[in-house]
């Protein structure tokens, strides 16, 4: 019950986030110089008035906004200005899938490494391990993305030759974009979960854990953990931010055909239909992982109320 | 604070018990200077001084900030002159370099000299043309772009001291010829105003504004928070697309002239904008557990308005965990200054930041050659300041308060 | 309970992500796989503009005439490309005055669905093209032909046959149109022009008044000769265009009606446009197009060549409507190539069509066109075997890459150059843009920035356009560029405000503008501040006139003198730089109707002269086209249009390299 | 209402009401932290608060400062003749002057990072006393030196004090404004005995030096008995005893200040203690829920059969009390008290 009026509540301010996102965007976009239907050649006016009729583009302002909101609302985005053979929901469609699962790959790795590298720092304190996991988590915060990529490209495509450059459509391919995506947040996990598990390793029950007999994995994998895994689910929401963000220059040097591209380069062309299908989209998963980061926290912490 | 009444004993005789008293409070006031309490601040200080890596980092930090202030007075080369001809690409090396500003400077002084002694009005015409000439593209006007009077004065300085000398490309030279140490060095200047500018406005805003809703808590909170969330999920880059356009238009970069500020500081105080939302819910946090303290509710018996108690009373309380974020943000916002250089959107030339010549040196990254100067120094640059960063914060965190919790 | 399997929950639902992520289609890899840089806009030829667009829509569909390399190579090895009758039309015929072509299209032609190609297939493509709400881009590329731009442009007079488009649509897209009526315009009765208007010059007011014919403020009386016998022979009709059906706003119009034609019944209509059958595209058999020009034009079989002219499947067109026509399930092509799979900015797969008529011909099985932004990705992806051929590696590799065998480069048809705002002062002494045109020092700029062997530019068309000797401009001189400069009234840049280099986000762009910023400071003491605006800005400052000095390039769309110099026509839409020359407007007007080829390119010579002398843009260099292709793929020719058919490439296989050698000599 | 013009402050039915955390579907429910006390404090006068943990006395003294936020609250405060409780914080700050709080926890009253000399100097800052910094900073000092601290530490830190050191300075910060009214809640508690006497011992000074009141909140009678001219009881909200000091200890009436007096400790040593101790079995009611009757009854040792459905009122008396055994005549008082509610232990 408390979590169907939490959800409902969370419901209404998503909406609210979007119509404000929808105000925004749309003047902001129309307050940028250039427009949809400049190209590299002018047009002729003719052309022009056409293609502004076309689109509904020499409607007064007010009467676009209201159309475009009220059919945003029917959850149709329109045709893409820049990509004529499609309409947005195809090309979102599309790009969406893409992007989820460089995401979640994203994700996978960062949690994955960034833990066993907390957990190794923290039982194995002050050892080499400690030192070397934090020194490469310290690196991989430091390093910008794309930095990264390209030293991953030159070392693990040219040098090994294990993965191949670019391009998408099969596992090997997603693996070094996942990986530069993952490692900056496989950083901070770790530090966080090193950070936490020595907080709760000096806890008295952890204490009595092992005066009772347990193993120390038992310990650590069952009680420990358990205590320190929550400052990791509360960076979840602002890492599920930064891999929607990250994914905009991996997608750019991996090639890949995901949200990130389609959103960047809609925005430079001014395709208003396609920024801001992508822009809401990106604005609702943003959303949705806050609010599954919150009901996730409130599972493993019973402590945690829901508001 | 410790302003010692010294002047009293001018005061008139007949109010002498006023005068021993003030005498009473000298007295005080100079053994209360000596038993001047240690601040919450200046144990931490003192901790932070037993954390070895936070010291070498800090001590890092330093170096780099001094050597990005004095940039100008450093004998390096030029950081925007071109020389595609002869030295585009060059591997580092230490052969010397010299200006040529003095032999610039002999050929103006000889003509000069030619001047005054010409007699012939025809020719002096001529020759004043060439003198003006020579002086307008004087090599000082070419080698530096457009340096503010400090930078002007560190320059002159420089070539009063150092003359013609140069550090030597040690470091190679980019694909337009130009010197990388002297291009790393004048980006550092750019990369860390822009970190500690942005960081500063972002303080600011997110500072008032958590406390601002923390203190007052409800329906205020609550709407405010919501405007957070909001802004949470707007995606900056229309912002900064529309921004840097609306900056880039003559007439509203003329405007901002005028009032004697420069592009380059609004796209500093734009970045700021972005990022003082997670400050603002940090600092919110901090302040509602903070303002059921009893040390509040005693400023407010005490007759501390509102902003007193915002501002006087809980703001240096949560500096604490606001400096540990801070050493978070200054590199979040240098790594997105990098982040929009990559995409075009950066710093413009021939202003040069660590994020540009990243960016430069990481499009000379390929298979078939690799051209590993124009990276490796800039690259290090960042990534040395980035870390150092990194690990003060961990230090400063566990020096102001050894029980707060990773952030 | 929840809370215990809480952890293995998240795990199972990331691992069934990247089971899911896995299982994702893959495709193998393709015969031929090339990077087509930007995503294309669309494979509609009638939408399209730009050489990705065309290197898809020359694989899928197939015009009249095909461009083909034909002849000897130059001396730079480029071998020319023509316009040959090895497209759609087997044959072709140009009368004596060069204004009539017949095509005869060969009988074996056939769509992807078996239907024939036929001559109305093409007549009804170009007047789709043509047709105003189409709003092609491109049409102005069939005006030479007779009567088009009026069909286009709807300027419409009375005695005109016309054709009304009855406001009965299925859907409010067009194609399918509404039912077609077709008479002869007796009135037309048009607004008063607007008292501000009535000043400015003849062109401006037509334009005015096409834009207020389409948009419904006109009534058309038009007479229909009726051919059933039980109605009278002719039938009179006021038609108003409207979209939707209402006719409001015409009520004043009808006030200030003086003739005697009774006004109370106006019907809406869709369009009232000149009559498509006057326009000289004539269907003469199922086999025999005619085409009647305004007059000689030297370059149209370039222009049939040219893929907006390609043509489209009428009945796919009409049962699946604009957008959804070219989706791979639905799309019917008639080019070498048909459509197997798009994947949106990853890559279009295309398939051989066996249903082509030179199916035999052609080897390659199946073609991958990348959609790859990034030219460094693209580069690592040719290095790695993924690409066969990349269109466009990055300039900072380019003097590696010169010195690989499978780096293809030659000049070609495209220049570089900087748009000079000619109505900002300083700016607008020529003088001073001849002094700044002289102080760029560009063979430095060439070898040391640019670095891919450009030539650098003292005249704006590139050379190699046969026939043309273009004007030879003199080169880097600061001497007399610092004595114009002091002509100018600014000695040693004194008194010379600042000037503002336009540039489009790129790091290429940035450079040059830099190496110019550094010239011009030292050569003329000027100061010089950059400004970057990202693409999108950067066309709306050029457009609106917001910059004083912008870079620019300009690729030609043939091999013609006339792709490059009608731009600087007064007031032309891509001239942008406010400049004009009665002049040259001149020339370049007669040069249009000119049927002697050399008299017409002695006219391009004068203007071309004119705008050398005037300098509203300053050239910097001529573009080489900039190829990387594996060596096992052959057939691939460098040429001036850096046009390569896809359906010529072959892949020499380990073994047979002789044989395939001599296979490509009989193409 | 003042009732006289020596009245520092009146307190009339004073309730503040908690909203209760809800769950979703529940009515709103209030905890009800104060329910209806009546008291004044004269001028120069130190009025005694005790009572169990949870049973409003700090609510009280919050409520008198005007410190309360989000609760119910009814009834009038009047301080100095003005009425307060409904004033605003602005509004509120000129009224500051007259009453003063020295707060429960030493640790947590004193901002720390605010030097001492200045968390008592910015008081008078606030309201401009004594003229210029420099006469503000005289005042400092005499007021370090009134509450027995040395004034040269006026540069130092609260964590560099002790528990006892920074009570004073908390009282120093207090009688910065030279209010009329102080309300001391739970001001020794958190300190050690014997520095409790101290402090104490320093309050009674300072009263009879500036003639300040005293609203002395604590839950140690025998703290109070020492201080307090009179001393009011409260239990669950509400004041069930109120008298002159020595009358509430030599005699006292309500079954609850019984029980409290008996369970305090006897200097005397030779007084057997355990002979009449008692001790209160049951829990302590939920303060959510509104009695019909008087909310001691089920812990009551003397409890009567219609207790539980009778509210008892305050005595008008000078010997204010609030028990049905003193209530009326005709109240039936040979019922047997139920024993099973409390023991005697002997």
């Amino acid at each position: 019950m408390q979590v169907l009026v939490f959800l409902l509540k969370r419901l209404g301010w998503m909406l609210i986030t979007v119509w404000v996102v929808f105000t925004l965007s749309f003047f902001l976009m129309r307050a940028i110089p250039g427009g949809p239907l400049n190209g590299e050649r002018v047009l002729s006016e003719s052309v022009r008035a056409q293609l502004e009729q076309r689109y509904n583009l020499d409607d007064p302002l007010y009467v676009q906004y209201t159309t475009h909101l009220w059919n945003t609302m029917c959850f149709d985005f329109g045709p893409s200005y820049k990509l004529q053979d499609f309409t947005v929901n195809e090309v979102l469609a599309q790009g969406f899938p893409v992007s989820a699962a460089l995401g979640i790959l994203g994700m996978t790795f960062a949690l994955l490494l960034g833990m066993t590298a907390g957990v190794v720092s923290a039982v194995r304190r002050t050892s080499i391990y400690d030192f070397s996991f934090m020194l490469l988590a310290t690196l991989g915060i430091a390093i910008p993305s794309f930095v990264l990529a390209s030293m991953a490209i030159v070392l693990f495509v040219f040098y090994f030759q294990i993965f191949p450059a670019a391009g998408w459509g099969e596992l090997k391919q997603i693996v070094l974009p996942a990986m530069c995506l993952g490692a900056p947040f496989a950083g901070y996990i770790a530090r966080l979960t090193r950070t936490g598990m020595l907080e709760v390793l000096s806890n008295d029950y952890i204490r009595t854990a092992y005066a009772k007999g347990l193993s120390t994995r038992t310990v650590i994998l069952r009680h420990a953990l358990r205590g320190s895994i929550l400052p990791v689910v509360s960076y979840l929401g602002p890492a599920c931010a930064g891999i929607l963000t990250g994914s905009l220059v991996l997608e750019k040097i991996f090639a890949i055909p995901g949200m990130g591209s389609h959103f960047i380069e809609a925005a430079l062309q001014r395709d208003f239909t396609l920024g801001m299908g992508a822009l809401l989209t990106y604005t609702v998963l943003l959303y949705v992982m806050n609010t599954l980061v919150d009901l996730s926290y409130s599972f493993i912490d019973p402590r945690v109320v829901l508001e | 604070m410790n302003q010692t009444p010294t002047t009293t004993t001018d005061e008139q005789p007949d109010k002498s018990s006023k005068r021993t008293e003030l005498q009473r409070l000298a007295e005080v006031m100079t053994a209360a200077r000596t038993q001047q309490g240690v601040s919450l601040w200046s144990d931490g200080w003192k901790r932070l001084k037993r954390n070895r890596v936070s010291m070498i980092s800090l001590w890092t930090l330093v170096v780099i900030v001094v050597l990005a202030i004095v940039t100008p007075a450093l004998p390096l080369q030029s950081p925007i002159f071109q020389n595609v001809k002869q030295r585009e690409l060059l591997p580092p090396e230490f052969k010397t370099f010299t200006l040529g500003i003095a032999k610039y400077d002999e050929t103006l002084a000889s003509k000069r000299q030619e001047l005054q002694a010409m007699s012939t009005s025809h020719d002096l015409a001529a020759l004043q043309v060439e003198i003006e000439g020579l002086e307008a593209r004087h090599p000082i006007n070419v080698y530096w772009n457009d340096p503010n009077f400090i930078s002007k004065a560190m320059i002159e300085f420089r070539i009063f001291i150092f003359g013609d000398y140069c550090i030597p490309s040690i470091c190679g030279t980019d694909k337009l010829g130009r010197d990388v140490l002297s291009r790393v060095c004048w980006g550092s200047r750019v990369s860390l105003a822009c970190g500690l500018i942005a960081t500063l406005v972002s303080l600011v805003i997110g500072v008032s504004y958590g406390a601002i809703a923390g203190y007052f808590g409800g329906r205020i909170d609550n709407i405010m928070m919501r405007i957070i969330d909001v802004a949470y999920s707007i995606p900056f880059i229309f912002i900064v697309i529309f921004i840097m356009s609306f900056l880039s238009s003559p007439k509203v970069r003329d405007t901002l002239h005028d009032y004697g500020i420069n592009q380059i500081t609004v796209f500093f105080l734009m970045i700021g904008a972005i990022y003082w939302l997670t400050m603002a819910r940090v600092v919110r946090g901090q302040v509602l557990s903070l303002k059921n303290e009893q040390f509040v509710d005693a400023a407010k018996t005490i007759g501390t308005s509102q902003w007193g108690i915002i501002f006087k009373h809980l703001v240096p309380n949560v500096m604490g965990i606001v400096i540990v974020y801070l050493t978070l943000t200054i590199p979040a916002v240098i790594r997105f200054e990098a982040f929009l250089s990559f995409l075009g959107m950066g710093v413009q030339a021939p202003d040069i930041s660590w994020g540009m010549l990243v960016n430069e040196g990481i499009q000379v990254i390929t298979p078939i050659r690799i051209y590993w100067w124009m990276i490796v120094f800039s690259g290090f640059a960042l990534a040395l300041t980035l870390f150092s960063l990194n690990f003060l914060g961990d230090g400063v965190r566990d020096a102001l308060d050894p029980k707060l919790k990773n952030r | 309970m929840v809370r215990k399997f809480f952890p293995l929950l998240i795990l199972l639902v990331l691992l069934g992500a990247v089971v899911w992520a896995v299982s994702m289609g893959t495709l193998p890899r393709a015969d031929f796989v090339f990077n087509n840089g930007a995503e294309i806009k669309t494979m509609d030829p009638a939408q399209a503009t730009g050489s990705p667009e065309g290197r898809v829509i020359n694989a899928l569909f197939e015009g009249l005439l095909r461009s083909m390399p034909a002849g000897e190579p130059d001396e730079l090895g480029r071998i020319p490309m023509k316009p040959v009758a090895r497209g759609m039309a087997d044959r072709f015929t140009v009368n004596a005055d060069g204004t009539v072509y017949r095509f005869h299209i060969r009988e074996n032609a056939r769509w992807t669905n078996g239907d024939p190609v036929t001559a109305t297939d093409f007549a009804w493509s170009w007047m789709r093209f043509l047709h105003p709400e189409t709003a092609s881009e491109y049409n102005y590329q069939l005006f030479y032909v007779r009567g088009a731009e009026k069909f286009n442009t709807v300027q419409l007079a009375v005695g005109d046959k016309v054709e009304v488009e009855l406001a009965d649509r299925k859907t409010p897209e067009l194609f399918p149109r509404g039912t077609i009526r077709r008479g002869i315009l007796r009135e037309l009765i048009l607004p008063p022009p607007a008292a501000d208007t009535a000043g400015t010059d003849n062109q401006e007011a037509d334009a005015a008044d096409d834009i207020e014919a389409i948009s419904g403020k006109a009534i058309f009386v038009v007479e229909f000769q009726n051919e059933s016998s039980n109605t009278p022979a002719t039938e009179t009709i006021a038609y108003a265009v409207s979209a939707d059906g209402s006719l409001a706003g015409i009520d004043e119009l009808k006030q200030s009606y003086r003739g005697d034609f009774p006004l109370s019944d106006i019907q809406p209509c869709q369009h009232v446009l000149y009559d498509f059958n006057e326009v000289g595209i004539q269907v003469l058999s199922p086999q025999d197009l005619e085409v009647t020009l305004n007059s000689a034009t030297a370059f149209f079989p370039e222009l049939v060549a040219f893929y907006p002219l390609h043509p489209v499947h009428r009945g796919c067109v009409e049962q699946y409507g604009a957008r959804r026509f070219t989706k791979a399930e639905n799309i019917v092509t008639n080019g070498p190539f048909r459509l197997k799979e798009r994947r949106i900015r990853d890559r279009i797969r295309l398939i051989k069509n066996e249903q082509y008529w030179n199916a035999a011909e052609v080897e390659l099985a199946s073609i991958d066109v990348m959609s790859i932004q990034s030219e460094t990705t693209s580069l690592n992806m040719y290095l790695t075997g993924q690409l066969d051929w990349d269109t466009t590696p990055p300039n900072t590799m380019i003097p590696i890459l010169k010195k690989r065998d499978d780096f293809v480069s030659t000049p070609f048809l495209a220049s570089y150059f900087y748009r000079v705002n000619t109505a900002k002062p300083p700016l607008n002494h020529p003088k001073v843009r001849r002094a700044l045109n002289l102080a760029i020092d560009k063979r430095s700029i060439v070898d040391n920035v640019v670095k891919g062997g450009q030539l650098p530019a003292s005249s704006f068309v590139p050379p190699g356009m046969i026939g043309y000797e273009g004007y030879q401009g003199s080169g880097h001189n600061v001497e007399l560029a610092r004595q114009l400069l002091a002509e100018a009234g600014y000695p040693n840049g004194k008194g010379l405000p600042q000037i503002e280099i336009l540039y489009n986000t790129a790091d290429s762009h940035r450079d040059i503008a830099e190496v110019i910023q550094q010239d011009w400071k030292k050569n003329l003491g000027i100061n010089v501040i950059l400004r970057n605006l990202e693409w999108g800005s950067f066309l709306d400052s050029l457009r609106t006139g917001d910059y004083m000095v912008a870079r620019s390039g300009w690729i030609g769309d043939y091999p013609d003198p006339n792709t490059f110099l009608d731009m600087f026509v007064t007031g032309g839409p891509n001239n942008q730089t406010n400049w004009g020359d009665a002049k040259y407007d001149h020339n370049i007007k007669m040069a249009k109707s000119e049927a002697d080829p050399a008299a017409r390119m002695q006219l391009f010579v004068e203007a071309e002269t004119i705008l050398m002398e005037h300098q509203p843009i300053m050239p910097i260099y001529f573009y080489v086209s900039k190829n990387m292709v594996q060596p096992r793929i052959q057939g691939f020719h460098a040429n001036l249009q850096d046009i390569h058919p896809l359906h010529l490439i072959k892949i020499r296989r380990t073994g047979s390299a002789a044989n395939d050698a001599i296979s490509e000599d009989t193409n | 209402m003042p009732n006289s013009e020596n009245t520092i402050l009146s307190v009339n039915n004073l309730k503040v009401h908690f909203p209760s955390k809800r769950k979703f579907g529940q009515p709103k429910r209030w905890i009800r932290a104060v329910d209806g006390i009546d008291f004044d404090v004269q001028e120069g006068e130190t009025l005694g608060l005790v009572g169990e943990s949870g049973c409003g006395k700090s609510t009280t003294a919050r409520a008198i400062l005007n410190l309360i936020h989000r609760a119910k609250v009814e009834g009038t405060i009047h301080l100095n003749g003005t009425r307060i409780d409904n004033l605003s914080d602005r509004a509120m700050i000129p009224h500051r002057l007259t009453a003063q709080m020295v707060f429960q926890d030493p640790f947590a009253s004193l901002n720390p990072r605010m030097m001492v000399g200045n968390i008592i100097r910015e008081p008078m800052g606030n309201y401009k006393l004594f003229g210029d910094e420099t006469g503000r900073r005289l005042e400092v000092i005499r007021l370090l030196e009134l509450v027995g601290i040395n004034p040269q530490y006026m540069n130092r830190y609260p964590h560099e004090f002790s528990g006892g050191q920074r009570q004073r300075i908390g009282i120093a910060r207090a009688l910065a404004v030279q209010p009329k009214l102080i309300v001391c809640d739970e001001a020794v508690s958190a300190l050690d005995v014997s520095i409790q006497a101290q402090v104490i011992n320093l309050l009674m000074d300072l009263q009879q030096k500036l003639g300040v009141s005293y609203v002395f909140i604590a839950h140690d009678l025998a703290v109070v008995r020492h201080i307090a001219h009179r001393v009011g009881v409260m239990y669950l909200g509400k004041i069930v005893e109120l008298a002159d000091s020595k009358e509430l200890y030599d005699s006292p009436q309500h079954p609850y200040t019984t029980a409290l007096l008996s369970a305090a400790p006897v200097p005397d040593p030779t007084v057997d203690v355990r002979a009449n101790r008692i001790t209160l079995t049951g829990e302590v009611p939920s303060p959510d829920i509104e009695y019909v009757g008087c909310s001691f009854a089920a812990r009551c040792p003397q409890v009567l059969g219609h207790c539980a459905s009778t509210m008892p009122q305050l005595s008008t008396t000078d010997h204010q009390v609030s028990c049905l055994l003193y209530e009326d005549d005709n109240i039936d008082k040979s019922d047997p008290p139920k024993s099973n509610s409390a023991e005697v232990v002997v």
